[in-house]
């Protein structure tokens, strides 16, 4: 017998999908496993798992409140991933936006419900669009490292977000805790059946959607798949690659932009330190698990959401750590990563 | 009096960021992207710590950090040198893990004391006005000052180091020169994140001799932010880290001395500034030459066609 | 007779789909030159790579000396004394020449810096008047340079088998001359040499014995005195007689393109172009010869848009169109037939369909405001793909599924659409099989019936010397003399190319 | 039906009070159990209430962030039966109130805020107190009269305890002043250290600190000079320099309460105590203070326990000696929480 490692020549649709399944299911065995010798019955644990995510009306709600961010970054991501850029800025993204939202919704007396809101979304577009543009300026005009770029960027935008809030934007009545004032009723997006979830989830369902037909019905979207695919190509039909970067970038931190709208806007009703644990980070996991499709980014984001809630189970039920948890997600990762070695290759048994 | 004050807090702040940076250009060098330094530099610090309090040696821990980290170092090397997996995601998952594990593990290392490395005054350099500052530090200081020397000697200087950069360059031509590309790399990203490790431990041993989760509080991805200012060579590293640390220092003393800035715009000033030194460094690349490694976060698959 | 080294038995490998090599079989003799043979695509290089490691064959042996060996790794392969200079050079190009030949001396010792290795490098270099210093990175090479670093890596190591791919493609006929000459005294040494080119006076010159390899299969092996150029081109074309091609005299010289003083400088700050001026007929087709390198790339990228011009002139009938952008200047008519197929006139992943209009998407009729129209889209794929004879499993199917010469026809197809005035074309059948190649060449007859012009670039003589009307050689970055194809010889173009001015 | 449902929970809840006496509580933490200081601090709290009979469960959940996720983490714990529920951290208070709102028969403690409902009470201590204290003690050891303050965030319960340390140093030596460098971070043991330091080469001889970790104390120690910690004692990590520490015992609070809701005796109540209910504390004393010093220590002690002392009583000045309590006048609780300004003695700003 001989085992051999063969690159598949043509990708086998089933593998590709089958196979981060395959993978999260082996983390669950080895979590399982270890869930088992610490006493614990792994299957009531992973069912209480999913039942706290998916199980009730209010546990999907929450779900999908979790899932909101995460899906929006991961659009910005993954469409910056369709021109083979790394967005590893959709935090600092997210902060900004949530400053841009929080700026009209403080300091704007807009008194129309709809304009208010109008006015916060533009306003965190257009500043976490120019924020994301900055880095994409960079990369067009003079070939700047964006990993880099967007990465220092992200402390920024923080820093940023934490001198307002416990600086110039402090409550004056909120005995000096680094929180803005609360957003006037105005400047809340609405909520539904009783539950936190809000506007803001369905401004992402439709702007997946737009990405969707943006990228794969139009003229624009056409050009953006040429240079992904091949940037050689792309110069030689004449798509100028340097202002789709800058265009792309633009989009990209707009809609991580939007996601710290629909927080401050949808959930928090403020501005405050910490307004993101990480969302822009997971956005990269998400979009690139999403093989940068806009169907993918849905799917994934709400797996992550259902993981992220399900966790609650897992601490409240269980008393596992936070760490434990942490841990347990770099495990699935590992795996998922690694199972794409079984898409792009596959091993093959064979007489010597 | 004061320029030696802030030396002396600028060298032992930028220490654990320059291992960290170290291990991470060692392993840029081959080709492969790390972004889990964070992580590492976690599992150097409690298992440097861990040791070091239950074996009561402090180079033991040390050791322990080293191959620790390497050995979690081992996980993102074979998924991205064997299995040729996304190195990006590869490394963010390994930070997750990396906080995850160590916060899981480290536990019952809280409000633990240690006593740590304690400086050692080199006998006749540490007189020399300014300079002085160097040679007094504790004994990790001085040793990534060899690190320093030694990575950049093997990098640039010897066989070993050639085979590593010719991996990181063009692992196509290093294969057929009869490099085992895979090997190199896997070690260098192995040693490399071991270097990482020591890196965490420095902070968990000398510089603050303590555990608590999560205490490397980002230095990690300075690392990463580092590899790319200091251009891939050591010694820019060494000023990298320094200036890094210095500002950090800076800003305190400002505060200190009674200067009315804000700390939050202080905080950005390091990252703003790596950003236009980055931005000045590429404009001013010679042109053909690049400064990155070509082969940099592509993985090697002998039999691809292309 | 002498020696076996080398026997290559049954040798299978199978890529996919694609059988690159079914049970093929041949041997090298010591000191000899055995020269493979065949059409691109014939599976030459896999069987190659297969014998220096890089690929491991799905079945078959290797012997060598009489032993079976297993070649695991380039390593094994070096170990044994096989070395090979590869097409796409296997040099780092950052780095200096010492160092790219660091690894090729036996033993290499721990310090970089040695004056052994220096001194066993600059022995070699000398010995064959290489002039070429070692502390240069090898990115300020000239190609010819750089091949001669790669053939230095083999005498260093001091190999016994040669293997050579299509070492006189990047070289002026000297330089070819030099390559020759050094092989005969590899021969005389007693060493080996598989050598593969497509050229068959050098095959003729050089040749000890030829194997033929067609569709992965080994067609024949002659032995010296049994082939000659019309046997050779028979087993591997298979085809008794050429097409001849025939084309009418131009009506009247009416100048369409002229370039003049153009300079153009690449990513490195070398000068590409050098002052090139060239005036181009309408409706000729304009052959540019040049030994790779000298600035034909350059010279397509300026004349299709992709490149900036940093000094000089571009008029197109009589129009300055110098500084005008790729779309632009495609709209006002210039088509491109891009050197390299998949990595530049592709979408390798996207359908057929949408690489068909990779250049005309912008078109208001492929387009409904923002969106694509891809009703309007398709229809013009089917359209093409009857026009041009292009075999398609469907027009969704990614189109770097399809063959070569599929491929190319796809480029063409989409070019040729637009009616273009001008149409530049790189190395149209580079990589082709014959009915492929055929087919391009018919085209471009076609176009320059319909009055296009064609500025064809190319590094087959024959191929220039069939189609153009009129010559231009090319050489750094200058055009050094123009030639009529019917009045000329192969020897006037290769001083040409060699940079002798002509003496018109 | 939202009505119908309401008024079945009221029925609930009042046949709840009949003879639902055990507890199940519920903790929410924003670090992590291993911080080592604040969260950790609360989780000896918790784990003093284990033992007593009648909380039958405690359920902790850490490093909850304090934005989103809060509420979802709250409900959570309430609607898993959890009938008495203590947030920690200022930055739940408004998720805590959105979730009483929904749970009437569930107790909430908010620790930190000001904002109550009639199921929410909030609690806190006054770490001023014993603050003030080791204020006393640090300016009768320091010899340059120069004290380094290694503050976390300027929020007012940082602001408050430097004010009071202040107070308590002028008392003993009005020369002495307190110099305050800002650290921005709860546990970053590497920055704290750093700032530590620099207020070590200004000149400090005896150093305070507000985070979680002690690296301020390896700093002082390394450097031979004297140091005061906070949250719990320290003093492993400064043998020789470590003076005292004001130290929460947040067991006292929860022993309360829990009792109270199992008695059914519990009110919505805004519980600040001091060192008179042993709510905050002040560590054994270093034998490096002089027997005289403790004396005085001791007697002030003794004044505030009994009430006979308070801390912040006029006249006060501000930084810039501008009185802002006259003699005889002292600040109310809701003054105290907001307090937003450095007395005269500080040496430093607070970021605007």
């Amino acid at each position: 017998m001989k085992i051999k490692i063969v690159k598949r020549s043509e990708q086998n649709r089933f593998v590709l999908v089958i196979a981060p399944f395959i993978a999260i299911l082996f983390s669950f065995v080895i979590v399982g496993i270890f869930l088992y010798a610490n006493g614990l019955n792994p299957f009531s644990v992973f069912k209480d798992m999913f039942v706290e995510s998916l199980g009730s009306f209010y546990g999907f709600s929450e779900t999908l409140v979790k899932t909101t961010p995460l899906l929006l970054c991961g659009l910005g991501v993954a469409l910056a991933f369709r021109m083979e850029l790394w967005n590893i800025g959709a935090e600092g993204q997210l902060y900004i936006g949530a400053f841009g939202a929080s700026l009209v919704a403080l300091y704007y007396p807009i008194n129309n419900h709809f304009l208010m809101l109008l006015a916060m979304f533009l306003s965190a577009g257009l500043f976490s669009g120019i924020w994301g543009m900055i880095p994409g300026f960079l990369k067009a005009k003079w070939n700047v490292n964006e990993i880099i770029v967007t990465l220092l960027m992200n402390y920024i935008a923080i820093l940023w977000v934490d001198y307002l809030v416990y600086g110039p934007w402090k409550d004056p009545k909120g005995f000096n805790f680094p929180l803005t004032k609360q957003f006037p009723d105005v400047a809340r997006l609405g909520y539904y059946f009783d539950t936190r979830l809000h506007t803001g989830f369905f401004i992402a369902l439709v702007l997946a959607f737009l990405f969707y037909i943006l990228i794969e019905k139009t003229v624009w979207g056409y050009e953006i798949r040429v240079i992904g695919n091949n940037p050689n190509a792309a110069k030689y039909a004449g798509i100028n690659y340097e202002k789709n970067v800058i265009i792309v970038m633009f989009i990209s931190g707009l809609l991580s932009g939007i996601a710290g709208f629909s927080e401050v806007a949808g959930v928090t009703y403020r501005l405050q330190h910490g307004i993101s644990p990480g969302y822009g980070y997971t956005a990269i996991i998400v979009a690139w698990l999403a093989r940068r499709s806009a169907l993918g980014v849905l799917l994934v984001s709400f797996i992550m959401g259902v993981l992220f809630v399900g966790n609650d189970a897992l601490q409240i039920n269980y008393q596992l750590p936070i760490a434990f948890i942490n841990a347990f997600q770099g495990l699935i990762l590992f795996f998922v990563i690694s199972s794409e070695f079984f898409v792009n290759y596959r091993i093959s048994f064979g007489e010597k | 009096m004061m320029v030696e004050i802030l030396l002396d807090a600028t060298i032992r702040a930028g220490t654990s960021i320059l291992y960290a940076t170290l291990g991470e250009i060692l392993t840029e060098r081959s080709g492969i992207i790390n972004l889990g330094v964070e992580g590492l530099m976690l599992i150097g610090a409690l298992s440097g710590f861990y040791v070091s309090h239950i074996t009561g040696n402090l180079y033991l821990g040390v050791l322990a950090a080293f191959i620790l980290a390497a050995l979690a170092g081992m996980i993102h090397g074979f998924i991205t040198v064997y299995l040729r997996a996304n190195q990006i995601v590869s490394g963010l998952a390994l930070t997750m893990f990396g906080i995850g594990v160590t916060a899981l593990f480290g536990k019952k290392m809280i409000g633990i004391p240690l006593n740590g490395f304690q400086k050692i005054e080199v006998p006749v350099l540490a007189k020399i006005p300014i300079i002085g500052v160097f040679f007094n530090q504790d004994i990790l200081v001085y040793f990534s000052y060899i690190t320093v020397v030694i990575l950049s000697f093997i990098l640039f200087k010897t066989k070993f180091g050639l085979k590593i950069r010719m991996v990181g360059e063009n692992p196509g031509a290093a294969d057929t020169a009869g490099i085992n590309v895979y090997k190199i790399r896997f070690f260098s990203t192995v040693f490399g994140s071991g270097l990482s490790g020591i890196g965490g431990a420095y902070l968990s041993l000398a510089y603050t001799p303590l555990w608590i989760e999560n205490m490397s509080a980002g230095r990690g991805w300075i690392a990463v932010a580092l590899v790319i200012f200091a251009s891939w060579y050591c010694y820019r590293a060494m000023f990298g880290a320094y200036l890094f640390g210095g500002i950090n220092a800076l800003q305190l003393r400002l505060q200190a001395m009674g200067t009315n800035v804000s700390a939050h715009i202080l905080q950005m000033l390091p990252y703003f500034f790596t950003i236009i030194v980055l931005v000045i460094a590429t404009i001013r690349l010679e042109k053909g030459a690049r400064v990155e490694p070509e082969g940099l976060g592509l993985p090697y698959d002998r039999e691809d066609r292309r | 007779m002498s020696k076996i080294l080398l026997e290559l038995k049954e040798i299978t490998k199978i890529f996919g789909k694609i059988t690159a090599n079914n049970k093929v079989s041949f041997n090298v003799r010591v000191g000899e030159v055995h020269t493979l043979l065949g059409e691109n695509g014939a599976g030459k290089s896999t069987l190659m790579n297969i014998l220096t490691g890089l690929y491991k064959p799905d079945s078959g042996h290797i012997y060598w000396e009489g032993k079976k060996v297993n070649i695991n790794s380039p390593a094994d392969a070096l170990k044994l004394g096989i070395g090979m200079v590869h097409q796409h050079f296997m040099l780092v190009r950052n780095h200096t020449v010492y160092e790219n030949l660091f690894f090729s001396v036996s033993k290499p010792p721990f310090m970089l810096k040695n004056n052994e290795v220096k001194k066993r490098i600059k022995e070699i270099i000398e010995r064959f008047n290489l002039g070429i210093s070692l502390d240069e990175p090898i990115w300020k090479l000239e190609i010819g340079k750089q091949q001669w670093v790669e053939i230095i890596k083999l005498l260093l190591r001091d190999c016994k088998l040669f293997i050579l791919d299509e070492p006189t493609a990047v070289l002026t006929p000297q330089e070819s001359e030099k390559l020759f000459e050094f092989l005969h005294e590899l021969k005389k040494d007693g060493r080996s040499i598989i050598f593969i080119s497509h050229k068959m006076k050098e095959v003729m010159d050089i040749s000890d014995r030829v194997t033929i390899l067609k569709k992965g299969e080994v067609v024949k092996t002659l032995e010296k005195g049994q082939f000659d150029e019309n046997i050779l081109a028979k087993l591997m074309i298979d085809r008794d007689e050429e097409i001849v091609l025939s084309k009418k005299p131009l009506a009247d010289k009416k100048v369409i393109l002229k370039l003049q003083d153009l300079y153009v400088r690449n990513d490195k700050g070398l000068s590409d172009l050098d002052g090139l001026s060239l005036e181009v007929f309408k409706g000729e087709i304009f052959g540019i010869a040049g030994v790779a390198g000298n600035g034909q790339k350059a010279l397509a990228e300026v004349l299709t848009g992709l490149k900036k011009v940093e000094k000089g002139l571009i008029e197109i009938n009589g129009q300055d169109m110098t500084y005008s952008s790729a779309r632009s200047k495609y709209i006002a008519g210039i088509a491109h037939i891009p050197e390299d197929r998949k990595t530049m006139g592709i979408a390798p992943d996207m359908s057929v369909e949408e690489n068909l209009v990779l250049k005309n998407f912008k078109d208001k009729k492929f387009r409904k405001g923002f969106f694509l129209n891809f009703k309007k889209i398709r229809e013009n794929a089917k359209e093409k793909i009857k026009n041009f004879d292009i075999k398609v499993a469907s027009l969704n199917q990614a189109v770097r599924f399809l063959s070569g010469g599929n491929i190319q026809k796809v480029i063409i197809a989409r070019e040729l659409s637009q009616h273009p005035q001008i149409l530049v074309a790189l190395y149209p059948t580079r990589g082709l099989d014959i009915g492929s190649a055929e087919y391009v060449h018919k085209v471009l007859l076609e176009e320059r019936e319909k009055g296009v012009t064609t500025i064809l670039i190319s590094e087959d003589l024959d191929e220039l010397f069939k189609l153009s009307d009129r010559i231009g050689v090319i050489f750094r970055g200058k055009i050094v003399g123009i030639v009529d194809p019917e009045k000329t010889s192969i020897t006037e173009i290769g001083l040409l190319m060699a940079g002798h001015k002509g003496e018109n | 039906m939202r009505k119908l449902f309401l008024s079945v929970l009221v029925l609930l809840f009042l046949l709840s009070l009949g003879w639902s006496k055990d507890l199940k509580v519920g903790f929410v933490y924003v670090g992590p159990v291993g911080d080592g200081g604040w969260t950790y601090a609360h989780d000896q709290g918790r784990e003093a209430l284990e033992k007593l009979p009648y909380v039958k469960k405690t359920t902790y959940v850490e490093s909850v962030p304090e934005g989103a996720d809060a509420l979802r983490v709250i409900m959570k714990l309430a609607k898993t039966g959890h009938n008495l529920i203590f947030t920690t951290s200022f930055g739940y208070m408004d998720p805590t109130l959105e979730v009483a709102k929904r749970f009437k028969n569930v107790v909430f403690m908010h620790c930190s805020g000001y904002k109550t409902a009639p199921n929410v009470g909030t609690y806190f201590g006054r770490m001023y107190q014993p603050r003030y204290l080791s204020g006393m003690i640090a300016g009768a050891m320091t010899k340059s009269n120069i004290i380094g303050y290694v503050a976390a965030h300027p929020i007012p319960e940082v602001i408050r305890g430097i004010n009071a340390f202040t107070l308590g140093v002028r008392k003993v030596n009005p020369k002495a002043i307190v110099k305050v460098v800002w650290t921005q971070t709860w546990f970053d043991p590497g920055t704290e250290r750093n700032a530590a330091e620099s207020l070590l080469d200004v000149g400090a001889d005896v150093l305070a600190m507000h985070q979680d970790t002690p690296a301020t104390l390896q700093a002082a120690e390394a450097r031979g000079k004297y140091v005061i910690g906070y949250n719990s004692d320290m003093r492993k990590y400064a043998p020789n320099g470590f003076l005292t520490a004001p130290i929460w015992n947040w067991a006292a609070i929860y022993e309360y309460v829990a009792n109270a809701v199992h008695n059914g005796t519990w009110k919505s109540e805004q519980i600040w105590w001091g060192m008179d209910k042993g709510a905050v504390k002040l560590a054994p004393i270093s034998d490096k203070v002089p027997a005289e010093v403790k004396k005085v220590v001791e007697k002030v002690k003794n004044d505030i326990i009994s009430g006979k002392f308070k801390v912040f009583e006029g006249e006060i000045r501000d930084q810039n000696g501008k009185v802002v309590l006259p003699k005889g006048k002292v600040f109310s609780d809701q003054e105290l929480l907001g307090m937003s300004f450095f007395v005269e003695g500080v040496q430093g700003v607070i970021p605007k």
